[in-house]
């Protein structure tokens, strides 16, 4: 009958109005900023440093500014200058570390290709998607003080994902330590060398 | 279009099959409108040179290109993983796709093997991305008729669900960036899946609901039945693919030709149509969207353990040695390829995209012509392009 | 319930006490003013008011909580966004009133102004109450349709003047529909009127009055041809208004705002209070014709006043010309012209002659009234479906093959 | 009598614009508020049907047949205005024009006006019908069927007396997008 289509149409409408006062499954509207969507864990958006500890962010960066994240990054949006001295890193090691290290925010795609080409842990990809600025230059270049966070602050936004890098990095550290150890003893062991190898 | 009165379809036009001659007296000068392209109606910056006798098109130009961004020619001086982020802004609605079509490009040129989870896995994002699409697809037909925004706030809750998913398991919800050459970049938990498969088994519920709002419309029949009706010779003599190709009655799914991704191994059927119109290309879409349900189904069912990315594929340094492939893989829109050319270094030689919105978009006035303005909106809307991929 | 309870005469008694205070030449002319500024600021607010409920409804339809956010201004309440068209008022006399160079200066600014003129002389016959009509007129459905014959010619000022293309294709739409819509709105009042036997509203109304074994109220759309009436005029009034199916003039998809493109601030918002104003008309004499106008649906319902069921009527028939926008698609130029003259007129023809049988068949009794019913049924019935399936010739929902 | 003297002036002074002024569409919308001005003349004599029928038909129907017939028609070239610059010319004006008037005048003074106007018959909207579909039915059908003729008579012989002006279809082909299309009489 001509305008059963159109009936069958608007009954659907009336069942959603009706539906959207009480099913949950039509109440779908999160009003923002008074009511926020729990982000997924893998959410990802801009990248950040990640320090050792929060008291000298500075001092114990993982990022031994080996610059493959900056080749490998597609909108090369990242810019690295080397140390002139070493430091040393959480093994005692002593490595470069990042003099400058700037990302530019308005260039960055959150891709996340940085953080799976770094061989040492040293870049996440942080949460953070509100961070409108009023200065349309020099706010969006963030600096090295501002990209470094703390491995905590790691562990509350990406927890398995931090839990594995710790342990990974965990076993990494202690095989270094028995090799060291294995070394110093078999460099002990043997007969005294003329003279004690230059520092290495 | 180049100068149109060379190519054999001008001739055929200017027969005069279905547009009078303009000069008997009852016809006055020739109105030329261009639609666009900031136009609310043409999916992005698209325009379309309009020349109307009164209501009837006489003449459609489609210009466009304000969206190039160079994708191509970039290719060639990123690395092979460094353009697989660009090719999610390929066709900005469908990224799992875009990657997957990518990825398959690379490894047919450097060989590489994909462990099955992550084959499975690929399936059951690609038929996810074209329940999305279809789905957004019907919502902004619809709204091109004039529905003021209902069925396309219904499709874009559903979408919303899924992009959900994607969210969760890629870290993003439309740029996922998630595959790799040689599986994907992570595993899926096993309560991502459980919530995919919730959501899918409800999707059945919801495409009903769809459809009882809206395919039985007798204004809808009205506004697209006989409208911008193609044949099958023409759309194969201009490459037409997708399922703008299977509504005109021409069985050619990739799925069912090339057999790649493992989909020989489940059980679906390809809707075809009689007549190519605007209403049939609705319907095969909406017909699709139920049988990648019951692929997504068989896949949950024997989705195998194991690792979902091959352990000796490398990241980096990635140099498949010198050569060519051409990976293509079924999109939601119709064939979407990658042809790359391989000098032994990291960066590809030549990098080219075989879009199938662009290609679909060719005959745009041949379907037009003789319809009415009205008409030309909404067969720009069946035609469903995206103009990321349309000017790369 | 007596007419003169104290609700019901109230509003008389209110304007009899206000003009007293003037001499006696000033009172007629006062009671009418007084009468105009009400009618004017009652529909005003119910314009504000009805743009909320549109987009509330159009909202909650689409799942959405509609606006919910203006609420008083430098505090938190929130009043479910009553303030929203208050907001929306202040934005439209703050935008800059911007006139095209090449445009018609003088029919530019003329266009929303004859539009509203004429969406408010309607007003003047809308029998609102018992004792509540603006005017008294023995004509009053004429009057009714003479007022609105006349927004055609607003809506073509407004196309010519703005010299747009796209307002010039646009202003030819407008016409086209209004013109072929005015004679099924015409068509289905006539049944009413010949039924009635009067064209003064208020007649008409109180031939509507009485329930049948006190349940079964007597209004005319529970007659065969009162059913059928209203349907047309449901559709034709969606027509006349440029209401959805029919929104053809200003389609988004297709010619941006139509012969409203070149129209910014106020002006702009004349336009929408100009339709609004039009719709709450065309409902308003729909109740009237069809709905039994302030009669009670049922018969111990009769004390609440009778200013309080037609605003009930009003509003449920404006509800449903929401309901119809949130859900269906847009005709075409040529489908909707061909649905009111292949379709419509046919139909509101037939309607006549059913109306006339009806009137000729008045004094059968007992269970012979069934098979009056069931023939004038009949008469109806037949060329809907033939009219309707010629339409529809070639469209139906297909069966599709798959491949093997 | 106030109230008259006012509709007079509004009919004949919106009756001489549409005259005078050069755009037709200008002048057909002031010729439309002339015969409004009718329809208020009806009603300050108390005869509301008519007027609302004069309202309905003249100011809804017939302002859009007159719009559409501008809009359809174009003048094949502009009008000669001839200077009335000669003596002679004026002269013939003046003549005739002042026989016009005395034939008016004349014909006003001789009619046998009563001292004091009768009261207008009180006539039910009723009784119009009755007489309307009795007496006068033919008539109402013919005036009907007159009016559509003259409508299409109008558009037809407004159509088909100037050359066709519109590009042909090949012409159009050919053309590089964005040149303007032959240039069309602009709008009156």
């Amino acid at each position: 009958m001509l305008g059963s289509g159109l009936l069958s149409g608007l009954a659907v409408t009336a069942k959603n109005l009706v539906g959207s006062f009480h099913d949950p499954a039509r109440l779908t509207t999160v009003e923002y900023p008074e009511q926020q969507a729990k982000l997924p864990e893998a959410y990802r958006n801009f990248p950040f440093l990640v320090s050792e500890n929060a008291t000298d962010p500075m001092g114990t960066l993982r990022c031994v500014a080996c610059q493959i994240c900056e080749k490998e990054c597609p909108p090369q949006c990242i810019y690295i200058e080397k140390s002139k001295d070493k430091k040393p890193d959480a093994t005692g090691k002593l490595q470069l570390y990042p003099a400058i290290f700037d990302i530019d925010t308005s260039v960055c795609m959150s891709c996340q290709i940085c953080v799976e080409v770094c061989p040492f842990e040293a870049i996440k990809m942080d949460q953070v998607f509100a961070i409108a600025t009023t200065d349309r230059f020099d706010a969006l270049l963030l600096k090295r003080e501002q990209l470094a966070k703390p491995n905590a602050y790691y562990h509350t936004i990406h927890p398995t994902e931090a839990a594995e890098v710790d342990a990974r990095l965990a076993t990494e550290r202690k095989a270094a330590a028995e090799k060291a150890a294995a070394a110093a003893a078999a460099k002990a062991a043997a007969p005294k060398p003329p003279a004690p190898p230059p520092a290495a | 279009m180049i100068a149109s009165d060379i190519s054999p379809l001008a001739s055929r036009l200017s027969s005069g099959a279905h547009t009078r001659a303009v000069t008997d007296p009852f016809h006055g000068d020739l109105l030329e409108v261009s639609m666009g392209p900031h136009h609310p109606s043409t999916h992005g910056v698209f325009r379309m040179q309009v020349t109307l006798d009164g209501e009837t098109i006489v003449k459609l130009k489609p210009v466009f290109g304000y969206l190039h961004r160079n994708h191509e020619k970039l290719g060639e001086s990123t690395s092979y993983l460094g353009s697989m982020p660009y090719t999610d802004r390929l066709d900005y609605l469908n990224s799992m796709t875009n990657n997957w079509a990518y990825a398959l490009a690379v490894e047919q040129l450097a060989g590489q093997p994909v462990p099955e989870r992550a084959e499975y896995l690929r399936v059951i994002l690609a038929e996810l991305t074209r329940l999305l699409n279809h789905t957004c697809l019907a919502g902004f037909l619809l709204q091109d008729c004039g529905c003021s925004g209902t069925p396309l706030m219904y499709a874009f809750r559903e979408r919303e669900k899924i992009l959900d998913l994607f969210e969760a398991l890629s870290g993003s919800r439309m740029m996922c960036n998630f595959q790799r050459f040689g599986g994907c970049r992570t595993d899926a938990s096993p309560e991502w899946l459980a919530a995919a498969k919730q959501l899918t088994d409800g999707y059945g519920a919801f495409l009903d609901e769809y459809e009882r709002l809206i395919t039985g419309n007798e204004i809808l029949m009205a506004r697209t039945q006989g409208v911008g009706a193609l044949k099958p010779d023409l759309a194969i003599s201009a490459g037409i693919t997708g399922p703008m190709l299977r509504a005109t009655g021409v069985d050619y799914d990739l799925r069912k030709v090339d057999g790649y991704g493992f989909y020989p191994r489940f059980e679906f059927r390809v809707p075809l149509g009689d007549h190519g119109d605007t209403y049939d290309r609705y319907m095969i879409r909406v017909l699709e969207m139920r049988e990648s349900i019951k692929i997504i189904q068989q896949a949950f069912a024997t989705l195998p353990a194991g690792p979902v990315m091959d352990p000796k594929a490398k990241l980096r340094g990635f140099r498949p040695k010198p050569g060519e492939a051409y990976g293509r893989i079924e999109g939601p829109r119709g064939e979407i390829g990658f042809y790359l050319v391989s000098d032994g270094t990291p960066n590809p030689y030549r990098y080219r995209v075989r879009p199938p919105s662009f290609v679909n978009l060719t005959l745009l006035e041949d379907l037009c012509l003789g319809h009415t303005v009205a008409d030309a909106v909404i067969i720009l809307g069946s035609i469903d392009i995206v103009l990321g991929e349309v000017d790369r | 319930m007596n007419a003169d309870s104290i609700l019901e005469r109230g509003p008389l008694l209110v304007r009899d006490w206000l003009v007293s205070f003037l001499p006696e030449p000033a009172r007629w002319l006062a009671g009418s003013l007084l009468a105009i500024t009400a009618v004017i600021v009652a529909f005003a607010s119910l314009f504000a008011l009805l743009t909320l409920i549109e987009r509330k409804v159009l909202a909650r339809v689409q799942n959405r909580p509609g606006p919910n956010r203006v609420g008083i201004p430098l505090t938190k309440i929130r009043l479910f966004g009553l303030g929203q068209p208050l907001a929306d008022g202040i934005k439209m006399l703050t935008k800059e009133d911007i006139v095209p160079r090449s445009a018609d200066r003088v029919l530019h600014f003329l266009a929303p102004v004859a539009l509203l003129a004429f969406a408010i002389l309607t007003f003047a016959v809308i029998p609102f109450g018992r004792h509540l009509v603006p005017v008294e007129l023995e004509a009053g459905v004429l009057y009714f349709f003479a007022a609105g014959a006349a927004t055609e010619l607003a809506v073509f000022m407004a196309g010519w003047a703005s010299r747009n293309k796209y307002s010039l294709l646009a202003a030819m739409r407008a016409l086209a529909q209004l013109i072929s819509y005015e004679l099924p709105l015409l068509l289905s009042v006539v049944p009413v009127v010949m039924l009635a036997g009067t064209l003064s509203t208020t007649g008409i109304v109180e031939r509507q009055g009485g329930w049948t074994f006190g349940l079964l109220p007597q209004w005319h759309v529970f007659t065969p041809w009162g059913a059928a009436g209203f349907a047309i005029f449901f559709v034709a009034a969606l027509a006349e208004s440029n209401r959805s199916p029919f929104d053809l003039p200003e389609a988004e998809s297709e010619l941006i705002a139509g012969h409203l493109t070149e129209y910014s601030g106020f002006k702009y918002a004349l336009f929408f209070m100009a339709e609004y104003f039009g719709m709450c008309a065309l409902c308003g004499m729909g109740v009237t014709l069809f709905l039994g106008g302030w009669q009670a649906p049922l018969s111990f319902l009769a004390f609440i006043p009778s200013y309080i069921w037609f605003g009930a009527k009003l509003m449920t028939l404006l509800l449903a010309f929401m309901w119809v926008r949130a859900t269906l698609p847009r005709l075409r130029i040529d489908q909707l012209t061909r649905l009111a003259w292949k379709f419509l007129v046919p139909l509101a023809l037939v309607n006549l002659g059913v109306a006339a049988f009806w009137s000729l068949s008045a004094d059968w009794t007992g269970a012979v009234r069934l098979t009056r019913w069931l023939i004038a049924a009949m008469l109806l019935a037949g060329p809907f479906v033939l009219l309707g399936r010629k339409l529809t010739a070639g469209l139906a929902p297909r069966i599709y093959r798959y491949a093997t | 009598m106030m109230a008259l003297i006012l509709i007079a002036l509004v009919t004949l002074a919106s009756a001489a614009a549409a005259m005078l002024l050069r755009n037709l569409i200008h002048s057909a919308l002031l010729l439309t508020a002339s015969w409004a001005g009718l329809a208020a003349f009806y009603l300050w004599a108390g005869a509301e049907f008519v007027a609302f029928a004069q309202v309905l038909v003249y100011v809804g129907a017939i302002s859009m047949v007159v719009l559409f017939a501008v809009l359809l028609t174009r003048p094949p070239q502009p009008m000669p205005v001839t200077p009335p610059n000669t003596l002679g010319r004026a002269l013939v004006a003046l003549i005739t024009g002042g026989a016009v008037l005395g034939v008016f005048i004349g014909a006003i003074v001789s009619s046998p006006l009563p001292a004091t106007a009768a009261p207008a018959p009180t006539v039910s909207v009723k009784q119009l019908g009755l007489e309307l579909a009795g007496r006068h039915a033919g008539a109402l059908l013919i005036v009907g069927a007159l009016l559509t003729v003259a409508l299409l008579g109008a558009v037809v012989l407004a159509a088909t007396d100037r050359e066709p002006v519109g590009a042909s279809l090949d012409d159009v082909r050919g053309r590089p997008p964005g040149t303007p299309l032959q240039k069309s009489g602009d709008a009156p």
